[in-house]
């Protein structure tokens, strides 16, 4: 009898708090739009599952002693964003950009977007109950990176509690890139622009890709130590990527590695979205802000390609700006898809794959500002 | 040691009356469910959406930002 | 001169005591099962070995600073036998289960196994020398869920000391089920009984494979949070593999994964037979009931499936009951082998599948009321 | 509020700056480089080099011990 | 303005430090050496890399809170090197060496470099300026052992300050190992030597595979304990392979997880390659000390050799004697290379294989005598 | 200086000995194992023995638990 009451007292549906209800519906939907909908499964499935975890009564997945809690640490020393930003560069072919280089200048640009939401957030203070500090602001302002790893690892250096809904919003809007960018493009670009032909890349040798990865790494070095930690891992991976001589270690870094990591990395982001972290009003703010910085991050490559036209007879096609965003490989995706709308013989995708890559090595660069600048 | 016994037996008891709760309840769970599904979901639908590519997906970018905001508001509501 | 008497005070054979040398053996022995005999080689290999390792006098591989007792972590912290959990759940099909749920009664039905032997544990503390708590109970009956990663996990948990001798009677009885079942399974049925044919399973969609672990783990989670790390993990990894868009995590968590966690584990587990820990009158208490367990629990799920037998019109093969204490796939190739003698035309594969995985879920369920009302 | 949103102006202006700044470079590093080496290392060259075996470097070995001998003998002397 | 002044002194270019800088000169000094000499990429990338990333000025990627820094615990604990020789074992095949067993004393005779460079090193404390402990000089003389995890596991131990420039000297050493051995192999022998030919080894059964390892590990256990981590995760590996029972965890321990762990050790080994540990006069006589370690080992094997037939009827070419050193396989491709010139029909790379695998027993156990003798 | 020389050459004899020793011992005892195995255990037997199933080895099970409840009762009775 005893027994049976404190069972009672030990089930989930005696302890329930509202809260935790939430956060668990929040977790489904992140299940049902990884799975259902597609929307970057690989992280938001075991961010989900990780939500419905953390937010299980009386279990303490997520508290000390529980395996989450044990993965968080992964994240907490920065371990994890890491080895995935190392795994991405052994994935990623710098090819495209080498062979075009000015279209790094569009990656810059789309990095407008993250500055623009951190100032955007700063505004929301204005609304009573609303308070982001400098550090919330700027590790909201990184969602529009639209690079999940450099997102989760400035998220977990300057505000923590923000981690999960920081992490979700990301994640999602890469999935909504196809979505969100067309209107964008479309409204920013004539059709004449829309049109045109980009002239064909030239093959970069392997020697140049080789080299590639030590110059962005010593460049990072000598302007700005604090994106070392991020571009160095990532110059790391496709260094070892790129030189043909450690293909064995290359392949386990994008593959079993990176995919372990990803296990574990979802599953601890998921174990910040707590009632508490999550269900404020800051989380709206920060979905909101998100979307703000997708559409100026879009917007402002967009316009930097239109102006990089003036000032160059060899043309760009405008939409490949969009690519500047990152969001690797959906924006190029994006771009070449709106491009074949308005001229069907107009392949974009490869011209789109430099200013995309150049976004991840742009939105590394401003979380090295960010990192450094704010105490 | 009779005190450790009777726990022991106790134990037993509530076990495996757990056990067996939760086993049959996941009969039930089970067969409403696959009940739902053959009915309002049958085979081909699910597998072929599942594979779609997400740029099909245009209704559903904002019921999925709403559902998060009317979330945060009923929570809000209730505290 | 110095030297060579600090060398020699420095050799094994100066330092062995009897104890030590003895769970040598004891390691030896599970190397020579798991080699030549094939018992669960891919855990009684690791184990044996680490048996061997930690049991080397001088070298402290299991003590303070050895490679051991840093992986003992793993276990200690509930951390490995969670990803095994997961890795198995990523290689579960409930298929068979999903298409007659009834028989996951049979797998309610052979926990009994798991009680019974708690009760024989208190039962023995009659003996002089044996003083098993209600913790030490719990974690010897676990063995009769004939589930490694749930035994260990729950062993860790209420028994540390008890660990080694508990993983190394659940392993091997697992891989004695060939031996231990048959015979209890002909004594309980009569011939007509093992000739019962069963009718062929339903064809199950995917949409119930992907629903089921998220039913699975919101059950647990209302009535009993403190099986759902076990649930969870499980559910966690069946889901990855159910939802076909994650494929290379599911197959990362089933392959290298679970891979690189049994090596871990298994030298861990190996790292708790010490001779303090294993060669006491315990250890043979613990084998004793083993066997018990094993032996009700099949005992148990054959009477379950005569008794339903008795309420239902359509017949159920009262073999497959016995697979319903796990030890997955073993069990169910047992009953399939014994039916097939009877009836060489009668593939009862299948049908002792579904009772077999219902087997796992009914011992993490068992698994979560010891941990929760045992305190 | 408004110290803190000129802060945040501020690091606007400071950040898309270095931004803009450190991809220029970029541009320019590239550009240089990849000058270089389709000048002096056209692509036949590395590409077979890299694969001949370690064996025949015969000229490299005593090279790398001078280096790192020399790297240490002028970092002692400088410090 | 305050920001852009900030900025300044948070660039690598105000930070450096002359050290950092040619500290930065041989991390890409080794990488040029890895990718375009191919010595030893799979450890010498990860090392430079490494190298380049801990003398980053600010970023303090290898300090207390940086990734390497974390990553360095798995050397400082001894879990890398030890996993790594775990993968080796897997990966070794000791089929040669029990075919033709006395060359194992081949092995044995290589190690003499080891402590020749032990005796050397103390005597360089002539020197002014040098000041080499007993345990440094031991951890010096293991570069001799021509083996990197055991020379990293027994520097870890004995002299961590001392750990990157001894790691680097293993590996460099090993990937010169064609230019070292040649002119003293030609030096030692006669023609007519090296045209002998060896008599074609015996089939050796997969129980002789499966018994080797254990009884390696129970003579280690039995006269030098203190040697079983190394030797013992090694026979884990080996038997894990040879038993032909546990084909996925061994496949995973020489594929996955060698490759996780050498990227992580690689990178945390260059951590340790920061100025004031390496830009020391000592790193220029560890450089000298490691090719008289090679050098002699080289030399002892080779007369060995010679030793051995003047009592033996069945002759032995005395050019697989160099192998004894390890180094595997570059060593026995030497031995095969060399004696190809004398004699165009003479394979001898199999005959070399037992003396270079025993050269990787014999290393581990000189490693056991170092680290049981030196307190 | 020579106190640390004289315990390196020291360490020097003993190490050698020892190598030599455990090597020597090493190829002694695969004579032995290897004759015993290619008496006892010729090469057919022993492959198709480690790949029969595990249903068949019936003689195995009791002697398994005999043995280690042997270990522990004479563990027990000589402490
Ligand atoms: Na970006
Ligand atoms: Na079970
Ligand atoms: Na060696």
């Amino acid at each position: 009898m005893e027994n049976l009451t404190s069972l009672w007292h030990s089930t989930g549906i005696y302890n329930f708090t509202a809260g935790q209800a939430f956060m668990m519906l929040v977790g489904f939907l992140l299940l049902f739009l990884a799975i259902k909908k597609g929307f970057e499964p690989l992280l938001l499935l075991p961010i989900g599952f990780g939500a419905i975890l953390s937010n299980i009564p009386v279990a303490g997945i997520a508290e000390e002693g529980g395996i989450l809690h044990f993965l968080y640490y992964g994240i907490k020393l920065g371990i994890f964003p890491l080895l995935i930003f190392m795994g991405v560069g052994a994935m990623t072919d710098f090819g495209p950009m080498l062979a075009n280089p000015k279209t790094l200048l569009l990656g810059a640009a789309a990095q407008v977007g993250i500055f623009a939401s951190l100032i955007g957030a700063l505004a929301l203070n204005v609304i009573p109950g609303l308070e982001f500090s400098l550090k919330d602001a700027a590790a909201i302002g990184i969602i529009g990176g639209a690079d999940g790893p450099t997102a989760i690892y400035v998220a977990s250096k300057l505000a923590p509690d923000l981690l999960g809904a920081i992490a979700v919003a990301a994640y999602s809007y890469m999935a909504l890139v196809p979505l969100i960018q067309p209107p964008i493009m479309r409204a920013l670009t004539t059709e004449a622009e829309r049109k045109i032909e980009m002239k064909q890349l030239r093959h970069v040798s392997k020697v140049e890709k080789i080299i590639f990865p030590l110059t962005l790494l010593l460049l990072s070095i000598l302007l700005l130590p604090s994106a070392t930690p991020l571009v160095g891992m990532f110059a790391f991976g496709n260094l070892m990527n790129a030189c043909g001589v450690v293909d064995r270690l290359s392949q386990t870094a994008q593959n079993e590695l990176i995919n372990i990591v990803t296990i574990f990395l979802g599953l601890a982001v998921g174990s910040k979205l707590s009632a508490e972290a999550f269900l404020q009003v800051k989380t709206l703010g920060i979905l909101a802000l998100g979307a703000v910085a997708f559409a100026i991050g879009t917007a402002s490559g967009v316009m930097m390609a239109k102006l990089m036209n003036r000032f160059s007879d060899t043309p760009i096609n405008p939409l490949i700006g969009a690519a500047g965003v990152s969001a690797v490989p959906m924006a190029a995706r994006v771009a070449n898809k709106i491009g074949l709308e308005s001229n069907p013989h107009n392949f974009l995708l490869m011209h789109a794959m430099g200013p995309n890559v150049a976004g991840v090595i742009g939105s590394a660069v401003a979380a090295g500002v960010l990192l450094s600048l704010i105490k | 040691m009779t005190e450790l016994m009777s726990s022991g037996i106790e134990l037993m008891f509530a076990g495996m009356s757990i056990v067996f709760l939760f086993l049959t309840m996941l009969v039930i769970v089970i067969n409403v469910m696959s009940g739902l599904i053959q009915r309002y979901l049958p085979d081909e639908e699910p597998v072929s959406s599942i594979s779609i590519p997400v740029a099909q997906n245009t209704a559903t970018d904002t019921s999925y930002i709403a559902a998060i905001t009317a979330a945060v508001h009923q929570y809000r509501s209730t505290h």
